[in-house]
């Protein structure tokens, strides 16, 4: 099981902040992870209607889309950022 | 607090305010060996009296690693002497403050590419988005990250290593 | 004292200390307008302990007239909203303040750019100049002025017209 | 008659803060000026050794050593500044 969490608009598109998920062992990356999020409910497919927007971070790391999920403990999903 | 010679750094996530000349002074207080301090300070603007408030989302533990990271990025590339950065998350009203940069150094060149970098690094990598309330009661949703915002922080990379005075 | 949508300028010669939260609440409060405010404060060093005081002879009348033009060409190439420019002269100790530039805009862009065009040319073009005191009671004479300084001040005018976040 | 004033090492080599001058009809400019003061006496030799680091203004704005007295009231030398 890993955590995920989702911050802005992807935490209001997906209608929760953070659940918790038994990933397929075909989803191997970042990119990976989006297409089968998109894939599972209406939510999700408008949260990653267009996955280049969507940033993603490894337990509190920004990573690309094409890092490895491999020992991960939670995984977050938000647009880009406009702190500052 | 800070003695001469030491790196002193402060890096806070916090929903009140904070006073400029407290966190300068937080910083510089009993040194002698500080020549150049400049800060940068991020307000909320009421865009001509269209905004209530701006609403601020943050990853907490995710946002006071990446303010590390930055700031040790600053202190590799520059001889700072002390550095400071805070970011408020919550409702922030306009005329208040958002998030504030404060670098010392010896000279001003290193103080003031310092915290300009920061500054763009902040904006492209640390983990807050902004949501709009408008005056008239309304949503005025997210926040668009800026295309010339990524720019900024991308010329920091093809930059030479900084000349200091 | 300061409106929203009014351009503030405040630009003293003094021999007293300034207080860096005050002169940056004199141009900001009770304003909505503004996103950025860039500050610069110049400090007293003691020289590794060599340094006793710095005493800043200045021009009067020139030292106000030369830094009311600079503050003019800053106002013309970049949005600001204030600016604030602050000298001191007489004798200083270390871990004292020199001067203060403030600089506040819409965009952190033109508050970074303006204030540090406005270092560059108080550098070369204000009417001051420093003298040192050494910690042994002997004079160490006459601060000599840099060309990197001269370098500085003179990338502006082959600078072109600058950036707006 | 014209006022003269002098700043920081300028003044110092010179022994004088200030000074009231009748200009020669043959001193035109700022450079005709720096000449004959240093050829005046042996302060003002000292003081003008090296012309090319002494600065100058006419009524409290920057001129180079080529701009005419004509008109001035006050002339200034000083050498290059150190503020900020």
């Amino acid at each position: 099981m890993v955590k995920l969490v989702y911050f802005a608009w992807v935490r209001e598109r997906m209608g929760m902040a953070e659940e918790m998920v038994e990933l397929p062992p075909s989803v191997l990356t970042i990119a990976d992870l989006a297409l089968w999020l998109a894939g599972r409910d209406e939510a999700a497919a408008l949260a990653f209607a267009n996955p280049d927007v969507v940033r993603a971070a490894i337990d509190k790391h920004h990573v690309s889309p094409q890092t490895p999920l491999k020992g991960a403990r939670e995984i977050a999903f938000f647009p880009p950022m406009t702190g500052g | 607090m800070s003695e001469a010679g030491h790196i002193s750094r402060h890096i806070s996530v916090q929903a009140s305010p904070f006073d400029l000349g407290a966190e300068v002074g937080r910083l510089t207080q009993s040194r002698t060996d500080i020549g150049a301090v400049v800060t940068f300070t991020g307000l909320c603007r009421d865009e001509a009296g269209q905004l209530s408030a701006l609403e601020l989302e943050h990853y907490p533990g995710m946002a006071e690693g990446e303010m590390s990271r930055v700031v040790a990025q600053a202190e590799q590339r520059w001889p700072l002497q002390a550095v400071s950065v805070i970011h408020r998350y919550g409702v922030i009203r306009p005329g208040e403050v958002i998030v504030l940069v404060v670098t010392a150094s010896a000279h001003r060149v290193a103080a003031f590419e310092a915290a300009t970098f920061l500054m763009d690094y902040l904006k492209t990598r640390a983990p807050f988005w902004k949501k709009e309330h408008l005056a008239d009661g309304s949503s005025g949703g997210w926040v668009e990250a800026k295309a010339h915002d990524d720019l900024a922080a991308e010329r920091w990379s093809a930059a030479q290593v900084p000349s200091v005075d």
